[in-house]
Order: C-alpha cells, then structure tokens, then sequence
C-alpha cells in the first residue's frame, strides 16, 4: 500500500506538482491521468526521489519513506518504469534486465529471468544483443520488463503502452493484470484510454499539477471528470514564473 | 623481426594498463582524466620514496599501487564529482589536476629523474634470437594478471554490470537503484590501482620524474579511441594493436616519429569506424 | 506515368538482422499512406532509408523518377524528402522559430512552403514560436517537430508515431493537420502509428509490414478487416 | 528590424573598436614580460576566435588549435628564410596551414566529441614531433629564429588591428546562416543533417576557417617574438587555449580575449616559485570551473539578464 | 672596500639566464651556486673601471629550460627595461639572435659545447669552453688504443641538439681512427622505451656502444642497455659525475657504470690545475654535491666581466664592453684552466680552449678518474698523456 500525501516538485520557479495526495492498494491497478503536461510524470519521480521535493510524504506499507533515496525506496519494493524507456543502449538486452535486479542474488536473478523470458519469448531469442539496436516498442517492452525485474511491492510506469503496436499492448496488459494479481500495487500513468479502462479499477485525475478527481474508473469516465481535465489542457505548461 | 613485435607487445601491454584506466574512468563518468598521469607519478614516486626508506620492494611496490588508488578516488571526491553533469567543464578540471598532482610531485621531489629499483633489474631471459630483460616480462606479467582480473570483475560480476550501467545511463541506473557515487569512486579506484601497477611496471625501465607519465598518457588516450571509449576490450586490442604498430614504425621506418605511427593508425582507423573499433555507443538514429 | 515516390526492392541489413526485406510501393502527391506492422518489423529503418538516414543494403527510392537513396540525409531532404523522428528530436536550447528559419535557409526558393505562424496555426501551436523547444510539453515537442520538417518544403514528409503520448482528441487535430498538408501541399505523407483510431482514419492506404516484408496492402477498411493482420498486428482491439 | 540589427552591430562592435585600440596601445607601451604577456593574450586572443566557431559555437572540442597556430608561424619562418617577401610569406603559411586544417578536418570531423578531441590533440602532438625532430627546417626542441619581415611598428599595428578584425568577423559570421548552422551541429547533429544541413562540410568550413585564425596569429606572433620553438605549440598549450574558451564562455564574442587573458595572465602572474605556482593555477583553474561552468561571461550575462529583469518587473 | 660608503652607485649589475627548472634543472641551481662564489670572491676586493671600485651583482632569470619562450622574454627584460651591459646564458643561442638584432649586448655562454658551434650564430655571443669537437674525438682514440675497439654502434637522442652534433663528431673521428660504425640508431627526446634503438645497436654486435646526448637522457638509455644485456664498454661525452648516475641509475650505479668512459672536456674533480682541484673541493666543501664541468665556468662569469668592463672603462656601454671582451687575457683568479690562446688572449674568434680528457669509472671508488688528458689542435689530438692506473 503506498500512500503519498502533499506531494509538491517544484522546478525552479514553475511548481509542476503542487500539494498531491494519493494512494494505491496491492493487488490492483490504479491510474493517474491527466492532460500534457498537468504533472504526472513529475508526480511519479517525485515519489520515486529523482526530483528534489518541497513538500510531501511517502508511506509505503505503513513505513514512512520520505526521507530515503532512491536506493532505498527500490530496496523496500519501490520500482519505476521511467518515460522514454532509458535503456542501456550498449548492455545487452539481458544485462539490461540483471541492472533492473541490482543488489539481488544470483539465484533470485536467474529466475526472474526465466519469468521474463518465458513471458515475452523473442526477448529470450535477442538477449545477448545491445538493446539500443532495438526498435522502440521492443526497447519499450525490455524497459517494462526491467522495472519488474526487482519484483516490486509497487511498481510506477510511465506511459508504458506508448510505441507499443496493439498486440504488444495486450501483452504488457496481461503482464501488469498478472503482477497486480499476484499483490503488487501498480500506479500507472496512461494516455490510451482503452489501457486504462481494461487494467485499472481507480484512478487520480490531475490537472496543473494537482489532484482534481478520484473514484473508480467507470465513475470518472461517466461524470466526465476526464475530459474536463483534459479540457483544462494547455499545450503550454502553466508557468507561474512570469 | 620477432624482436620487434616482443617490443610492440611490452609497449602494447604498458598502454593497456593505463588506457583500461582512463577508458574505465571515461565510461563511467564522461571525463577524459588526464589527471590519470599524475596518479601514475605520484604511485611511482612513492614506490621510489618507501624503497628509499629501506622497504622491501613487493612492499614499495604495494604502497605505491595503494598511493595511486587513494589519489585516484582523491581527485573523483574532491573534484570531478562536482562536475559530472557538466561534460564541456570537466577537461579543465582535469587539466587543474594534472598541474596540482604533477607538481606537487616537483615540489617535493625536484625535476631530476629518480631510479626505481627492482630485485628482477638484471634478470634476463633468452628464447632463441629474442631477449627478455626481467622488468619487462614483469610488466607483461602485472598487465595481463590486473586486465585479467579487470574483465572478470566487469564482465562476471553484477558490480561490473552496474558500474557499465552508469556508463551508459547514469539517471536511469540511478532510478533502478543502483548507488552511482559509489560506481564513480570505484571506477576511479580501479583505475587508480592500474595507474599504480603502471607506474612500477614501468618507471623501473626508465626512471621516476614528474612527466615520466606524460608520453604514455598520449598514447593511451589514442588506445582509448582505437578501441571505442568505455570499451576495456577495445583498449586492450586498441592497446596491443598500437603497440605493435609503434614498435614496427619506429624498428623499419623511423623512429624519432615513433608516435606518428600511432597517429597514421589512428586516422586509418577513424576513417572506416568513427567511433573506434569496438565502440559502446549502439544508440540508433531513429 | 510513375508516382512521386517509387520504392523497389528495399532491403536493409545490419550485420545478421534484415530489418527491412525487399519492400516495394509507389505514392502519389497528395496521397496519405499509414504503415503499420508489429514491434521491429522493419518500419523506423524504411523511413531511414527513405530519408537518407540509413544506406540500403539493396534497392532503390526514385522521387520523380530520379534516385533519391544513399546520398545522406541533408542531400535526401533537399530532393524533398523530410521525416521526424521516432523519439523526440529537437534543438532544445532553440526557439521553435529558430529552427524553422534554419530549416528554411537550408531551403531557399522551394515553393509551397508555409510562414513560421501558418506553421504553427496548421499545428496547433499558436503562441509557442518564441519558447525554448525543450519548455514545450512533449505532445507540443512532438508536433514542433513536424512544423521543422514542414519547414523544409517536403514533397514526401515521413512521420514516425506523431501521436504518441496524445490523447485522442490531440491525436484527433494533428490527424487533420496532416490532411491538410498532403491536400494543400500536395504532398506525400507516409505515417507509421501504433494508434488505430488515429491512423485509420486518416490513411488513404495501409500497408503492413511484418518481419521486414509487406504482409498486406489495402484500404484501412480491407485492412482491418484482413485475417493475417489481425492475428499478427491488430489483435482483439 | 534593420534598425535593431544596427543597433545590435553597433553594441558589438563599438567594444571591439575599443579593445583592438587599446591592445595597440599596451602592445607599444609594454615591456619584458607584461610586454609578453600583451603579445601572447592578443596573438592568442586572435587564434581563438578561430576556435571560438569550432568549439565555441559548433560545440566541437578541438585540441588542434596550438598546431595551427605553430603552422603559420613556422611556416612564415621557413618561407622569409628562403628570401620570400613577408606578405608572399604569410599568405602562404596562412594558406598551407589551412590545407592541412582541411586534412585534419577531412578525417576528424566525422568523428564526434570526445573521438574529436583526442584526434585532434593527437594531431598536435604529432605537429609537435615534427616541430622536434625535423631539425633542418625547424631547428630543433630548441627552436629557430624568425626572419624579421616585417618592421616592429607594422607588425604591432598589424597585431592590433588583426585582434578587431577577426572579432569582428566572428560576430558577423556569427550571425550568419552559417553561424546558425554551427550551432544546429552544436544542438542536435543528426536531427540538423535531417533538416538540410550539410553538416559535414559545415564542420570543415569551420575547421578550416579556424585554422586560418590560429596561422595567421601565428605569423604575426612569431614575427614580434622573434624565435619559435615547440614548446609554444604543444597539445598542453592546445589545452590551455581549450580551457581558455571555456573559462571565457564558449561561443561568445570576447570569450577569446577574456578566455586569453585568464589563462594567461594567470599562467605568466602567479608566481610562487617553480611547482606551487602550477599548483595554484590548477586549483584556479578547478574552482573557475566548479564556480562558473558557462565561463565568465556566461555568468556576468547570466546576471545581467538577472538585473535587467528585477528592474523591468520592479 | 667595495662595499663601503656609496657602495650603491658603484654595484654593477649583470644578467644570468640559467635553467632553474624544467627539463635541464640538474644544471641551473648549479650554475648559480658556482656564480654566487664567484661573485663573493671577486666583491672581497672589488674591481677598478674608470679609477673607481666597482662590485658586481647579478640578476639571475629562469629560462623554465625552454629558451625560446622564457628565455627570450626574460631577455627582453634584461637589455631593455634593466638594461644590463652583459648576459651569461646557459642554453639556447639561437633562439637569442633576433632579439640580439634589435639590441646587441655581449652574451658569454657557460655550457653550450654542441656542434656546429654556437658563436657561428651571432657575433655578440661569447664561449667559455672548448667545443665537443675538441674532446670528441678522445673517446675514440681512447678506446682503440686502449681497448681495442674496432667497431662501434651509436644511439642518438633524435632531436636533442647536442646529442645529434655528437653523433656527427663521433661518425667523423671513427673514420679518422679506423673505427666501424656499424649501427646507429636513435630514439625521441622524451620517450620511455628505448628497446628498439638498442636492438639495433646491440643486434650489429659491435665492440662498444656510445650514447649521444646529455647525462639526463643517456643514463636511463644506459639502465635499459645493460638491463637488455649488454656487457661492453660504453661511452658517452655526458659528464656525468657520481651523485648524478646515483640519482639517476638507482642502487645499482656502480654495476651498471662499469666499462663506462667518458669525454666532455674537462671536469673539476679530474682536472691537474691547482686552481681547478682547489675550486672542485671548495665547490664540494660548500654545496655539498660535485661540481658539475659547467661549474667552473660559471665561476668565472664574474671575473671575466669584471676584467671586460676594466678594459672597456665603462660598466654601462655593451657595445665598449663587447669590444673589451675581444681584447682580455685570462683574468686572474679564475679557475677553470683554460690554455692561453695567441696573443695571451682569453677568446679568439670568440672562443676560449680548454684542455680535454677522457673519464673513466672506477668501480671500486665509485667513481670517475681521469684517463687520458688531450689538447686538439687542426682537428688532430695532441699532447695526448695517459694516466699509468686510472683507478689506481
Ligand atoms: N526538469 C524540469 N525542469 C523544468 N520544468 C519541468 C521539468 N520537468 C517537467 N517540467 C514541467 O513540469 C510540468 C509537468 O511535467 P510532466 O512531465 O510531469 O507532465 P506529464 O503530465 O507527465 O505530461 P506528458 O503527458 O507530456 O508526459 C510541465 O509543465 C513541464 O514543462
Ligand atoms: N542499427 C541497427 N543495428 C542492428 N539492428 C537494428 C538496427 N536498427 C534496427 N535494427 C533491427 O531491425 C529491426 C527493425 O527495426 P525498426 O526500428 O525498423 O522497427 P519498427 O518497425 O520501427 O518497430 P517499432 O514499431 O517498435 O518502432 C529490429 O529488429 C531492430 O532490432
Ligand atoms: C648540456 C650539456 C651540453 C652539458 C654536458 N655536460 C657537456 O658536456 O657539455
Ligand atoms: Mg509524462
Ligand atoms: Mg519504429
């Protein structure tokens, strides 16, 4: 169970998330959606500990995080599968994966290996080239796949369908309903409406860097919380600089 | 003939070690660290300064190669760490270091070249028309047992792994956990032992003095671009194929322009692959 | 008479993988193809070889009639063929206008050409001519980028996942932007999305690849409709 | 807009004006060694604003800038020997310097960043090793004297009078679509080839462009100090002129000359006897570069952007 | 006396370039030392210019060992800010012409031997020493009469000036004395591994080996020719003294100097003149190290200055003084044992003789003794005397 309350990142004189609370139970998926830019990556790094917090608290399984870096938080079963995929172009596709179980046994990293391989199979077939020579839905799937790799208690992704072709799509959505099944929590911040519909029972709305609706899915969509935010969309980033 | 490649091999084995080094440090941290050959001066003057004192000289030697990691990781902590996000700033810090670390070694030893000695000085073997003076098989020796060790480490261990990883992308490697300052500090300690066994693998052939690293340096930098930067496989082919190369110019041609061999084969090799023999890079433009 | 654009027999290796494994096709101006296909099937290294980006290991790109392959990517875009990139690619240190006025210099006197605020208008993105790219969102980044690519007066513009990381109602305009472009400027444009609801619509024809090769041709109706494709591509959705 | 750009060129170029007078002025009123140090920062500033386009503007880090600089003045060394009137002279060594700028910038310019560096700094060692070793016509690691072409007044007015010119066709060029082109190599190489930009010879324009900036100071160098040697042209020289561009802020007019006048007036003044005035200079050097990474002028711009806009708002 | 009241107007001062650091560093705080007791001796009676007592002050400037760029500026600064009527220089003649062009001053070197002569550079420069042609040759003549060499192999510093003027000399005098030379072999100023030149030159198995260059650059070429083997007799014209091949060579100097001959004129601690043995062991006594051959020279800056600006009445004018310098005998109290020239004049065509010898090493000392001692005169050796037991 992860719980994050007053969460605010500001980038310099632009706030990008400002005072967000919200929480994810095990065994579910829950979304976060919202129009470009209104700060849902931000949100997710900031839980992570990649973007320096002015605000918030982290509790993960009634332990408070907040003070801990990201190590620890990927430690504690913290785990984020970033924008922009970010692999190691020159590591192999399977060293690419070990990375994601850093800090693990050799035993523990063979078998979440063979979970991945058994899973996606072509992965298995390309393991031993550079994974930056991938196309980029596959290097999409291998980043998803890294994030899993530590077997997080909660795992963050960002945008995990995009450059995906539909079938791939379905693949990682079985994968994360998997997971989810299993007891992990998963936070996921989605464009693909349809993603989001299928995989999550719940979901945060937020819009210039704050939360303006939650409830099940189903509920958002029919009171039409969504399209609002996405109404409230700018293509410009609000800046509060100037 | 086969004198001359004994000789490419030794030169190809003394720019590996300090080429392994800079390319390790490159990797991880994106620095070209000409402070590498003040580390390698400082590690062989205080090899020089213990056996002075009356030490044994696997003792010395030890001390040296320890002088050399303290000064490495000193440099990372003290200074490049505070530059690793800017790439354009870090040659000048590198450049302050090699001042600082060069003369201090001035200072408190004077310009004039000091003698290593060693218990294998005057051992000498001979295999048919070929002769192989003890410092030199030493130096053969010490090289492929740390590259050896060097390539179990990167390549066996998920330490090697995470520290490839940080070469490649640190705030990815960051976001998955993996604890990049100490990548940083190790890799500058790895590369400050080599720089240690460098400096009493060598300096014995020649002698102890603040630019005694200089030359070399030159050298392993262009083995670091031969072989592709972050690549240690690539230094040590990158190194023994410049060795060679050096020793054959300098035996048939000449060589006063001994360096200049190194320099046609590095344009040779840049035209075909731009980015070295065995480069790291395999980002597409897509 | 030939098409603008005639592709015959492209086929690109690196080193053991054929990424792309003899693809032919002929586009008219004016005309919007959408080229689809599974996840390293070969459409990114197309496009690269359309515009310069790669060398083919066999075949030919002939615009007008003349060859158009294998001369570098500024050569290829001066014949007019421009693309956008897969992930972003920008000057993030530039203003949009910036990069429009370099894009266009390189291009003097190509007619048809669009002003830096017809541009921005045709995209959407009116007011953002004077930022920094890299301040943009990503889903204004990614549309700044085909703005630069517009500014070099295509006769073919090559569009690698425009919509990616839209919502559908953003998806929605960039779809009628690129109407607009190959009706107005009669240009060729071939776009390459994972997203159905954007690409079918907007595609006159699809072509799907699969493993490097074209699984099938058609109409997007006909497309969606194909057996092969679905079980491959398309899936249940 | 044409009255914006006057005023634009004229904010430019009336400091240039000022500085080239100035420099002729110290150039004559100094001796000994502030007088050396006046000649170095002008013939120094003169060859980086050469390099001002290579690493300055288009981002590449090149290391050959001490070799192209030794070119012009060995070369117009060797060309008065052998009875070649001065001007024939320097043009020629300013011509052959920037063939072998072509050379250098034929095999190293595709190559990226760090490759580019190291070739290059490679490249000047190796001019170096010939500097050293082909005595006959370089007389040696100890150097040759130079054939005085021309008389002392000309060359100091030709010294001050090169330094405002080429600054000045640093800011023109810089405005230029070449300048832009530079700079798109500088941002994104790939994505500016996908846009038009013939990248590769854009590179070597500039390559050889900055060949010729660092001959011709060269000349003009050797010319007042009378002897060349090595040791003036070497890849640690190189770096310092590397150094000195990023101390002044890459890419900015007066980067050379403020970039120049650091480095060297560092180099010549601190003066704690041998080795601990090396030592300080690196620590200078160090804590420069931790304080201001975007050079000096990056941060004096920096605040006056920061001073303009309190008092637009205020 | 000099130094009494209105002492101040009466102290001249004169100029020193030496190389304080860098690469040539063994040679400068030498120079220095040698000119400071120099000067103490000459100011403990002061000298007469003009009927009034003078003493001399010297300015001393480091030329980083890189002449061309530090040396000139610092002479630049001399002769036009300070104005300094004459200059004592250590290395780097010709990098001193143009500027000598635009302001002519006498300049007196102490050290630079190298062949070709320097004084063919510019007629104001001044050489207190014979050239390495004088005592070259020794080497040869030496070795074949006393050791039977027939054939010798050389290894040149490429790119060091003295070195290559060497190699010419000793390829000049092995065909004057019947040698074969039947390797040469060269490495670059600076590199580390010399183990193709020495290939070369061992591979030819000749019967002795010279190393061409400075005591600097041949001893570790000497380290490494003997770590690859080599037993020979090895010579050089290095002057090398103890203390340098125990800095230089590490605890083994003394195997490693053995069969090691030496001929670089003459040096302090070898010579037979009183005067010069006295020097050697005051030089020892105070600094605490052996003087160098340059030593002696440096010595005398001062006494020759001294006697050129008496001769000239004028401790100001360098063009007077540069006259003078033509026109002096040997000054008296000087050490350095050089050979009257005709006329009883110190220089002739700017050049003053030395007596040469050849060094030996004596393992069982530790170190270097005198050989064989030599005049060379119309490039022939003369006057050649051998010592009965070296070593002895
Ligand atoms: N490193 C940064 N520096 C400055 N501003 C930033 C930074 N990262 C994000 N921002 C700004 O913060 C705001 C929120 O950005 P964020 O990336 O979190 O949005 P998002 O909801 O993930 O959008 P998208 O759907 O485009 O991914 C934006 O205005 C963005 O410009
Ligand atoms: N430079 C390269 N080196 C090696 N293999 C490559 C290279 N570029 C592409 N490939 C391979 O070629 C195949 C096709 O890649 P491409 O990027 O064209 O696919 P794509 O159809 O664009 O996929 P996606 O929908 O995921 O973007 C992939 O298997 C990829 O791994
Ligand atoms: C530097 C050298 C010229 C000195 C050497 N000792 C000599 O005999 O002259
Ligand atoms: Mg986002
Ligand atoms: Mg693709």
């Amino acid at each position: 169970m992860l719980t994050v309350e007053d969460l605010t990142v500001a980038f310099g004189p632009t706030t990008a998330v400002r005072g967000v609370t919200l929480h994810a139970a095990p065994g579910t998926v829950t979304g976060i959606l919202g129009a470009n830019g209104a700060g849902k990556s931000t949100t997710l790094l900031g839980i992570h500990g990649r973007v320096p917090r002015s605000s918030g608290r982290i509790v993960l399984d009634g332990q408070d995080v907040t003070g801990h870096d990201t190590r620890a938080l990927v430690r504690a079963g913290l785990a984020l599968c970033p924008e922009n995929r970010r692999l190691f172009p020159g590591l192999t596709i399977e060293d690419n994966l070990l990375v994601g179980a850093h800090g693990q046994g050799r035993k523990v990293r063979r078998q979440r290996l063979r979970g991945i391989y058994d899973r996606f199979g072509w992965v298995h077939a390309r393991r031993a080239e550079p994974a930056g020579r991938l196309s980029g839905g596959q290097q999409q799937t291998v980043a998803i796949a890294r994030a899993l790799m530590s077997d997080p208690r909660l795992v963050l992704l960002d945008e995990p369908s995009s450059g995906l072709s539909p079938v791939a799509v379905d693949e990682v959505g079985e994968a994360l309903r998997d997971i989810a099944r299993a007891g992990t929590a998963v936070l996921l911040v989605e464009q693909n409406v349809r993603l989001v519909r299928q995989l999550c029972s719940t979901a945060w709305v937020i819009a210039h860097g704050e939360i303006t609706a939650h409830g099940t899915v189903a509920e958002l969509f029919a009171a039409g919380a969504v399209s609002d935010a996405y109404l409230g969309k700018a293509t410009v980033p609000p800046d509060s600089g100037s | 003939m086969s004198q001359v490649l004994v000789n490419g091999l030794f030169l190809g084995c003394l720019f590996a070690v300090v080429a392994v080094g800079l390319t390790l440090v490159y990797g991880v941290m994106e620095v070209p660290n000409f402070a590498h050959a003040g580390v390698i001066v400082l590690a062989a003057y205080a090899t020089w300064a213990a056996g002075d004192a009356g030490a044994p000289f696997a003792l010395a030697a030890l001390a040296g190669i320890a002088c050399g990691a303290v000064v490495s990781v000193l440099t990372e902590v003290l200074a490049y760490r505070w530059v690793v996000d800017k790439p354009a700033a870090s040659p000048a810090v590198a450049l302050g270091l090699l001042l600082i670390l060069q003369n201090t070694a001035l200072r408190g030893y004077g310009g004039a070249g000091r003698s290593l000695d060693t218990p294998y000085d005057t051992v000498l073997f001979r295999i048919g028309p070929v002769t192989l003076p003890g410092v030199k098989v030493a130096l053969v020796l010490l090289a492929v047992l740390s590259l050896a060790a060097l390539h179990l480490l990167l390549s066996r261990t998920s330490l090697g792994r995470a520290m490839r990883a940080v070469a490649q992308d640190r705030e990815a490697a960051a976001m998955l956990g993996v604890p990049i300052r100490r990548q940083y500090t190790l890799a500058f300690l790895i590369a400050g032992l080599l720089g240690g066994v460098a400096a009493i693998a060598y300096a014995p052939t020649f002698q102890v003095s603040p630019y005694m690293a200089d030359d070399v340096l030159l050298s392993a930098f262009v083995v670091v671009v031969l072989g592709g930067l972050g690549s240690v496989r690539g230094a040590v082919t990158g190194a023994l194929v410049l060795g060679v190369a050096e020793s054959l110019g300098s035996a048939y041609v000449s060589s006063a322009y001994q360096s200049a061999f190194g320099f046609l084969l590095l344009v040779l090799v840049l035209v075909r692959w731009p980015s070295g023999l065995r480069s790291t890079d395999a980002r597409r433009v897509a | 008479m030939s098409a603008l654009l005639q592709v015959e027999g492209l086929v690109k290796r690196f080193g053991g993988v054929t990424a792309v494994d003899g693809v032919s096709f002929g586009l008219e101006a004016g005309a919007v193809l959408g080229l689809i296909g599974p996840n390293g099937s070969g459409k990114t290294t197309l496009l690269g070889m359309l515009a310069g980006t790669h060398e083919p290991t066999a075949g030919r790109v002939l615009l007008d009639g003349r060859p158009a392959h294998g001369r570098g990517a500024h050569r290829a875009v001066r014949t007019g063929i421009a693309r956008t990139f897969q992930t972003t690619r920008l000057f993030p240190g530039w203003t949009l206008r910036e990069g429009l006025r370099l894009a266009r210099g390189e291009h003097r006197g190509r007619r048809g050409r669009l002003g830096d605020e017809e541009a921005a208008a045709l995209l959407g993105l009116d007011g953002l001519l004077d930022r920094p790219c890299g301040s943009l969102t990503s889903a204004a980044q990614r549309l700044a980028m085909i703005a630069l690519a517009l500014a070099t007066g295509p006769r073919v513009l090559l569009l690698d996942e425009p919509a990616v990381g839209m919502d559908d109602e953003e998806a929605g305009a960039l779809a009628a932007a690129v109407r607009r472009v190959a009706a107005e400027l009669r240009a060729a444009v071939i776009v390459v999305d994972h997203n159905m609801h954007f690409l079918m619509p907007l595609a006159d024809t699809v072509t799907v690849l699969a493993a490097g090769a074209v699984l099938a041709t058609g109409t997007p109706q006909q497309i969606r409709a194909d057996e092969a494709v679905i079980a491959s591509y398309l899936g249940e959705a | 807009m044409p009255a914006s750009s006057t005023a634009r060129h004229a904010a430019a170029l009336g400091p240039v004006a000022a500085v080239s007078v100035l420099a002729h002025v110290l150039l004559i009123g100094f001796q000994g060694e502030a007088g050396q140090l006046t000649l170095l920062a002008v013939s120094w500033t003169i060859a980086l604003t050469g390099l001002n386009f290579v690493q300055g503007i288009a981002g590449y880090p090149s290391l050959a800038q001490a070799s192209f600089f030794g070119g012009g003045a060995y070369l117009s060394a060797i060309l008065l020997d052998h009875g070649l009137p001065a001007a024939l002279a320097a043009a020629l060594a300013v011509g052959g310097t920037m063939l072998a700028g072509l050379v250098v910038g034929l095999v190293f310019s595709r190559t990226r960043g760090q490759y580019f560096a190291i070739g290059t700094m490679f490249f000047t060692a190796v001019t170096t090793l010939v500097f050293t070793n082909a005595a006959d016509w370089t007389g040696g690691p100890d150097g040759r004297p130079v054939g005085l072409g021309f008389p002392l007044d000309t060359t100091l007015l030709l010294l001050a009078g090169s330094l405002g010119l080429g600054l000045a066709a640093f800011h023109l060029l810089a405005g230029t679509r070449f300048g832009a082109r530079l700079r798109a190599v500088r941002e994104d190489e790939d994505l500016a080839q996908h846009l038009g930009v013939p990248t590769a010879r854009v590179k070597l324009v500039a390559i050889v462009v900055s060949a010729g900036f660092g001959a011709w100071a060269g000349v003009l160098f050797a010319q007042y100090n009378g002897v060349v040697a090595p040791s003036q042209f070497t890849f640690v020289q190189s770096f310092l002129m590397f150094v000195a561009i990023g101390i002044g802020g890459a890419g900015r007019l007066f980067a050379p000359l403020v970039g120049s006048v650091l480095v060297l007036g560092l180099t010549q003044l601190v003066n704690f006897g041998p080795g601990v005035s090396q030592i300080v200079l690196g620590a200078v050097f160090i804590a420069v570069t931790l304080v201001a990474p975007h050079g000096v002028l990056g941060v004096l711009g920096a605040l006056w952007d920061r001073i303009r806009t309190k008092a637009v708002t205020a | 006396p000099g130094s009494g009241p209105g002492g101040d107007d009466t102290k001249v001062k004169v100029g020193a370039i030496l190389s304080m650091s860098g690469v040539y560093s063994t040679l400068g705080p030498a120079e220095k030392n040698a000119m400071t007791m120099g000067v103490e001796e000459l100011n403990r009676t002061g000298f007469t210019v003009a009927g009034r007592k003078h003493t001399l002050e010297i300015g001393y400037a480091d030329d980083k060992s890189d002449p061309a760029t530090t040396g000139v500026v610092a002479l630049r600064d001399m002769t036009q800010s300070q104005k300094l009527p004459v200059i004592a220089y250590g290395l780097g003649s010709a990098t001193y012409v143009p500027q000598l062009r635009r302001k002519p001053v006498p300049m007196i070197n102490i050290l630079d031997s190298s062949y070709p002569s320097v004084l063919a550079q510019d007629p104001h420069l001044y050489l207190t020493r014979g050239g390495s042609d004088t005592y070259v040759p020794g080497c040869l003549s030496y070795t074949k009469q006393k050791l039977g060499t027939k054939s010798i192999a050389v290894i040149t510093a490429k790119g060091e000036p003295y070195g290559e003027g060497l190699t010419q000399l000793v390829q000049k005098s092995a065909q004057a004395e019947g040698v074969k030379v039947v390797a040469t072999s060269d490495y670059p100023l600076g590199s580390t591994d010399y183990g193709n030149a020495i290939n070369t030159a061992v591979a030819a198995k000749p019967d002795a080996v010279y190393l061409s260059s400075v005591t600097g650059v041949i001893l570790p070429v000497l380290k490494q020719l003997r770590q690859s083997g080599w037993t020979g007799p090895v010579l050089h014209s290095s002057g090398v003294n103890p203390d340098q091949a125990r800095a230089i060579l590490g605890n083994q100097f003394n195997t490693l100097m053995k069969d090691n001959y030496d001929c670089a004129g003459t040096l302090p601690t070898t010579s037979a003149h009183p005067a010069t043995a006295a020097f050697a062991k005051a030089y020892q006594e105070r600094w605490h190290e052996y003087p160098q051959d340059l030593t002696m020279w440096a010595y005398d800056y001062p006494f020759i200055v001294a006697a050129a600006m008496t001769e000239a009445g004028s401790t100001t004018d360098p063009v007077k003084i540069d006259r003078a310098l033509g026109a002096i005998s040997i000054p008296k109290g000087t050490v350095s044992g050089w050979l009257p020239n005709p006329g009883d004049l110190l220089f002739t065509d700017h050049g003053a003789r030395t007596t040469s010898e050849v060094t030996t090493w004596c393992p069982a000392t530790q170190t270097i003794a005198s050989a064989m001692t030599f005049d060379h005169r119309d490039g022939a050796i003369v006057d050649q005397v051998f010592a009965k037991d070296a070593c002895g």
